[in-house]
């Protein structure tokens, strides 16, 4: 099996650096996100490594780190399943006012955890960082941090915070 | 891997427990170093505090560079009689032009003993010693001044008897007198 | 018994309300639970439904690698894996040195196969104790944490530090074995298979231990894989999958092992098989020590930046300084991935390189993050007394999940 | 001094010495306080390591519980708001005293116990150990803590699943010895054999009991700490707590006596019939005591050995194999008694 022309025909945004262990798969529109990755469970890729976010300035590319446990030939291959997503414009421009961190709005993308169940906690944990909403996910809560992060996104490049009001918070924190 | 698995008789279970609960009991086997009466004394790499060579250090600043706690600060000096040097006048922070230099001091409060800096000094400056087990009394005395840093902490419980750990056989360490 | 295969609509459809249920807050300080809460709803003494909250330990250690040089990351993700501190180092060099394009010389690649077999073994050990204080046995608790000891000091032998031992580096490692280590190793060796076999009478082969684990916390093939289940945990429950054979690195592809699994993936199987893998690695460090080829223990590149004081360093004392390299290292651009199983499981690593002093992204998943669904799926349908069992058998370690 | 007979003044002030003295209050102090320390000696043995050992190093540490104790004693005592206060400060009081109570009714040696003899002291001294549970789930209920109310209904099933074979396997002596009287048992064993060996059944149904009843390993459901913080004590602080700890060990020296009067032939191998005050009283009592207090070692023992089996487990095995053992060691008395005798 050639894993190169069955990523091809699912996507023809395919990038392979074996030196690297890099294999990735790049769909630009996320309406085909869900089938792309139906065909990718159906090629043998079964769980979900690592659902994360990296930001860049203008947009937020959602990955999926796919492996297989059940295909001998793909266990050794770590498959990024990637999809890039324009971030909306800045609405209100309040920087850290009351609270300690500035609020910025999020992006949305479908989630995969019908396909793949594993991905349910990694994508509590991107949500929470990256400010991805995934369309779907039945618990989709904060895991990681506490809900005074609501909204602050605190991965993405642009995060500052309030020093002044973040210590008031620890504060808060202590008195209680 | 069905042959490990297959569960033993509760009778021969019980009677094979209690039995080796006894050996156990009856045989010498402790372990344990009875801390502090005995202290060890750590192999020669061991990463215990570690104090700089006031005429070595070039003060280059690469060991404040390579600290991941950033623990370590420069503090401003003047070279003196013999390449030692001298504390800088009050306030002043210059450490370029003639006879100026700086040197690094620790701070053992953030430091993690990674050794980042003994091994980034590129002339080797930073004198490693095996002391490890060092309780401050007071915040200040984890953030000492150069002067202080030169002397690191000293080891506690000087009456203890000092040993050295050996694998055994039997109690798997032993520790024994050292040399 | 949770006989039915994981739906995730279930996670929805579980209905809590009335007072019909207890609700058990088991943690954040119980000693049950380590550095989470298990937040528990029980019908009766029956566990209904299980909503494991972490983060208490969240350490930002992804945060914090992306706001320093590269080379500051390796004490960060030490610390957030202690049971496993060399596998964390080691994926984490890993990723580096697809960045940079380095390949560590053979001894190199041996001495981190040694280091972290003996780290798996201490890891394997630590989780066999806390699954024996879960289940309340203080007995195994104290013989396996005294059992890392010769191995910890083994590994102070060769890094100079019991835990956290900051041994590998871009290119390879900091030290070369010292002297007596082969011998003091192979008395280790032999005092482990002999204390192997007193574990098992008194604790794998021990009726309660049996009475309390088989058949407890059953988790499907079908299920860990779907779930995404990794290391020990995975192969008890009878699937063939182990990064060192499938991902080799390090000395891994010249290194002749065996992968046990297991069939029934129940607790005494995930017991059973971190013996097993103990009795492996053992046999591993046999080999590494027979084999250990001659030659240098940095790559050529690195060792080529050295200054004559550290070159004479490396000559007399088999010790490897840092050039400045070390702290100017600047990655060119691109993407790599890794992944190393650590005792616990796979850890995965993902580093983005734009060329700058700091990675761009940082991203790595450690194996008691990817164990999670343990708690949410396995332990539904058991009683209350199970959750210890089934916590202390996939051996969780919270701040490792935390990160 | 010839004028006052001293086995007069032993006789008048008897049963105050039995209560305060020997084998009652201090007795059970020290035997508590030595028998906590050796239990955790005996677990850092098996365990390789030290045990208690800084209080008192040149003795091994044996005054650690002391040191607890006195720790206990001076740490403040916090009484939760919702608790009931009246059965949260009295329970713990009550379940010690009861199990001390039980002491009277046990002789420990022919001329020698609290009350005047009584015919019917074995039922006596049965019935009051087994209200002391009683009180245990009072603890429980008190505290208004979900742990300590699970604690509770845990001691509760297993109350009521131990109860039948302990009372099927004391039965089964009092038909081998036909008698509802300590004394008279242990002379018929002094006599014959000791009941051991005549009714092993029994006597391994008594032991089952006694770890379960004692919370031992592997029967420490109530306080499983792993699941139940510390079980019905979740609450509780300074001198409650430790009555509530010691009360166990209070419990396990109650039955370790009625153990060795019953099976392991009482003062034997001491015979004694005169009436001397050093002779006739305390040495057939130190005799038992000392039996009681290996029995009790062995028991503590377990600790090092076992983990522990889960409730359901427990409560099927106490109305399965245990009652089971019970009824056949009553059947086997009762061929005894009809062919052998």
């Amino acid at each position: 099996m050639n894993i190169k022309d069955e990523l091809l025909k699912i996507s023809a945004n395919v990038v392979i650096d074996e030196k690297k262990a890099n294999y990735k798969i790049i769909i630009e529109d996320p309406v085909k996100i869900f089938d792309a990755a139906s065909s990718l469970k159906n090629l043998g890729f079964d769980h979900v490594v690592s659902v994360t976010g990296v930001d860049y300035p203008d947009k937020v590319e959602v990955i999926w780190h796919v492996s297989s446990y059940s295909v001998e030939d793909l266990k050794g291959i770590n498959l990024a399943l990637t999809l890039p997503v324009k971030k909306p414009e800045r609405v209100n421009q309040n920087e850290a006012q009351g609270n300690f961190a500035s609020k910025k709005p999020p992006v949305t993308v479908p989630s995969l955890v019908k396909i793949w169940p594993s991905a349910i906690f990694n994508e509590r944990e991107a949500f929470e960082m990256f400010g991805i909403i995934f369309e779907g996910h039945p618990d989709l809560r904060y895991l990681l941090l506490p809900e005074e992060f609501y909204e602050t996104w605190p991965m993405r490049k642009d995060f500052t915070y309030n020093r002044v009001n973040l210590l008031k918070y620890l504060r808060c924190l202590l008195n209680e | 891997m069905n042959e490990v698995r297959k569960p033993r008789d509760p009778v021969t279970g019980h009677i094979k427990a209690l039995a080796k609960g006894f050996k156990y009991l009856l045989e010498p086997n402790r372990m344990t170093l009875d801390y502090p009466a005995e202290t060890m004394k750590l192999p020669p790499n061991y990463r215990g505090f570690f104090t700089v060579d006031d005429k070595k250090c070039i003060g280059c600043s690469m060991c404040e560079m390579v600290c991941p706690p950033e623990a370590i600060t420069m503090v401003p000096r003047i070279i003196g009689e013999g390449g030692k040097t001298l504390p800088a006048p009050e306030g002043e922070k210059e450490t370029k032009g003639p006879k100026r230099t700086k040197r690094p001091v620790v701070n053992w409060g953030k430091c993690i003993f990674c050794y980042f800096c003994v091994d980034v000094c590129p002339v080797d400056a930073f004198i490693p010693t095996q002391v490890h087990d060092v309780a401050f009394e007071k915040d200040k005395d984890y953030r000492p001044s150069y002067e202080e840093y030169l002397k690191p902490p000293e080891e506690p419980y000087k009456n203890a008897k000092k040993v050295v750990s050996k694998a055994d056989l039997k109690r798997g360490v032993s520790y024994e007198p050292a040399p | 018994m949770s006989e039915k295969i994981f739906n995730i609509d279930d996670l929805q459809n579980i209905n809590v309300e009335g007072e019909k249920y207890i609700i058990l807050q088991i943690g954040p300080s119980h000693p049950g639970s380590g550095h989470m809460r298990i937040k528990v709803w029980l019908d009766g003494d029956i566990i209904v439904k299980v909503d494991p909250d972490i983060g208490f330990v969240h350490r930002t250690s992804e945060w914090l690698s992306e706001r320093r040089e590269w080379i500051k990351a390796i004490p960060i993700v030490e610390r957030i894996m202690l049971p496993d501190t060399v596998h964390a180092n080691l994926a984490y060099v890993l990723a580096v040195e697809k960045l940079l394009g380095i390949e560590p010389p053979p001894r190199a690649q041996y001495l981190r196969s040694l280091v972290a077999e003996i780290n798996r073994i201490t890891s394997h050990l630590y989780g066999i104790g806390i699954f024996g204080i879960f289940l309340g046995s203080s007995t195994v608790y104290m013989w396996a944490f005294g059992d890392r000891e010769p191995f910890i000091d083994l590994m102070e032998m060769l890094t100079g530090a019991r835990i956290t031992t900051s041994y590998i580096i871009p290119g390879g490692v900091r030290w070369d074995i010292p002297n007596g280590f082969k011998e003091r190793a192979e008395t280790v060796l032999q005092y482990m298979e002999r204390r192997l076999k007193d574990y098992e009478d008194i604790w794998v082969k021990n009726p309660v231990v049996q009475a309390r684990t088989i058949n407890v916390g059953v988790l499907k093939k079908e299920d860990a894989i779907s779930l995404g289940v990794v290391g020990p945990n995975l192969r008890a429950s009878g699937v063939y999958y182990d990064t060192r054979k499938h991902q080799p690195y390090a000395a891994y592809p010249n290194l002749d092992f065996e992968v046990p699994t297991m069939k029934n993936g129940d607790a005494y199987d995930r017991l059973l098989i971190r013996v097993e893998e103990i009795k492996q690695s053992i046999r591993m460090i046999r080999q590494i020590l027979k084999d250990l080829p001659e030659g240098k223990i940095i790559a050529d590149q690195i060792y080529n930046q050295l200054n004559p004081v550290m070159k004479k360093n490396y000559e007399e004392k088999k010790r490897v300084m840092f050039p400045a390299f070390m702290i100017h290292m600047r990655p060119p651009p691109g993407e790599a991935t890794a992944k190393v199983e650590a005792g616990r499981g796979e850890i995965f690593f993902y580093i983005k390189s734009t060329g700058d002093k700091y990675p761009y992204r940082f991203r790595w998943v450690t194996p008691s993050f990817r164990n999670l669904p343990f708690f949410t799926h396995v332990a539904v349908g058991h009683r209350l007394a199970d959750l210890p069992t089934i916590y202390g058998s996939i051996d969780y370690f919270p701040p490792e999940a935390d990160r | 001094m010839n004028f006052i007979p001293i086995p007069l003044i032993i006789w008048l002030i008897e049963d105050l010495l039995y209560l305060i003295i020997f084998p009652g209050l201090v007795t059970i102090l020290v035997l508590v306080i030595i028998i906590i320390w050796l239990e955790r000696k005996i677990a850092a043995k098996v365990q390789m390591r030290f045990g208690p050992l800084w209080v008192s190093k040149k003795i091994g540490g044996a005054l650690q519980s002391l040191a607890d104790l006195l720790r206990y004693s001076f740490q403040e005592a916090i009484i939760p708001e919702k608790a009931d206060k009246l059965a949260f400060i009295l329970a713990p009081g009550l379940m010690f005293a009861f199990a001390t109570i039980a002491l009277i009714f046990i002789p420990v040696g022919p001329y020698y116990s609290a009350l005047f003899p009584s015919y019917y002291t074995i039922l006596f001294s049965v019935a009051l150990i087994i209200i002391t549970p009683i009180f245990a789930i009072i603890v429980g209920w008190a505290s208004d803590n979900k742990f300590s109310f699970i604690g509770a209904l845990r001691e509760g099933f297993l109350l009521i699943s131990y109860e039948v074979p302990f009372l099927l396997s004391v039965v089964s002596m009092i038909v081998i010895f036909r008698t509802y009287n300590y004394i008279s048992a242990v002379q018929s064993q002094l006599n014959f054999l000791p009941g051991i060996i005549l009714n092993p059944l029994a006597a391994l149904t008594m032991l089952i009991v006694m770890i379960r009843t004692t919370g031992r390993f592997p029967f420490d459901i109530t306080e499983a700490d792993s699941e139940l913080v510390l079980g019905l004590f979740t609450e509780y602080s300074a001198l409650f707590f430790g009555v509530g700890m010691a009360t166990p060990y209070v419990e396990l020296y109650n039955f370790s006596l009625i153990f060795s009067l019953l099976f392991l032939g009482g003062w034997w191998p001491l015979n004694v019939n005169v009436m001397n005050p050093l002779y006739g009283l305390f040495l057939p009592g130190l005799v038992v005591v000392i039996k009681a207090f290996i029995v009790m070692a062995i028991l503590v023992f377990l600790r090092a050995v076992y983990p522990r089996y889960r409730l359901d487990q427990a409560v099927r095995s106490g109305w399965s194999y245990v009652l089971l053992l019970s009824v056949l060691s009553v059947i086997l008395s009762i061929v005894e008694v009809k062919f052998l005798r």
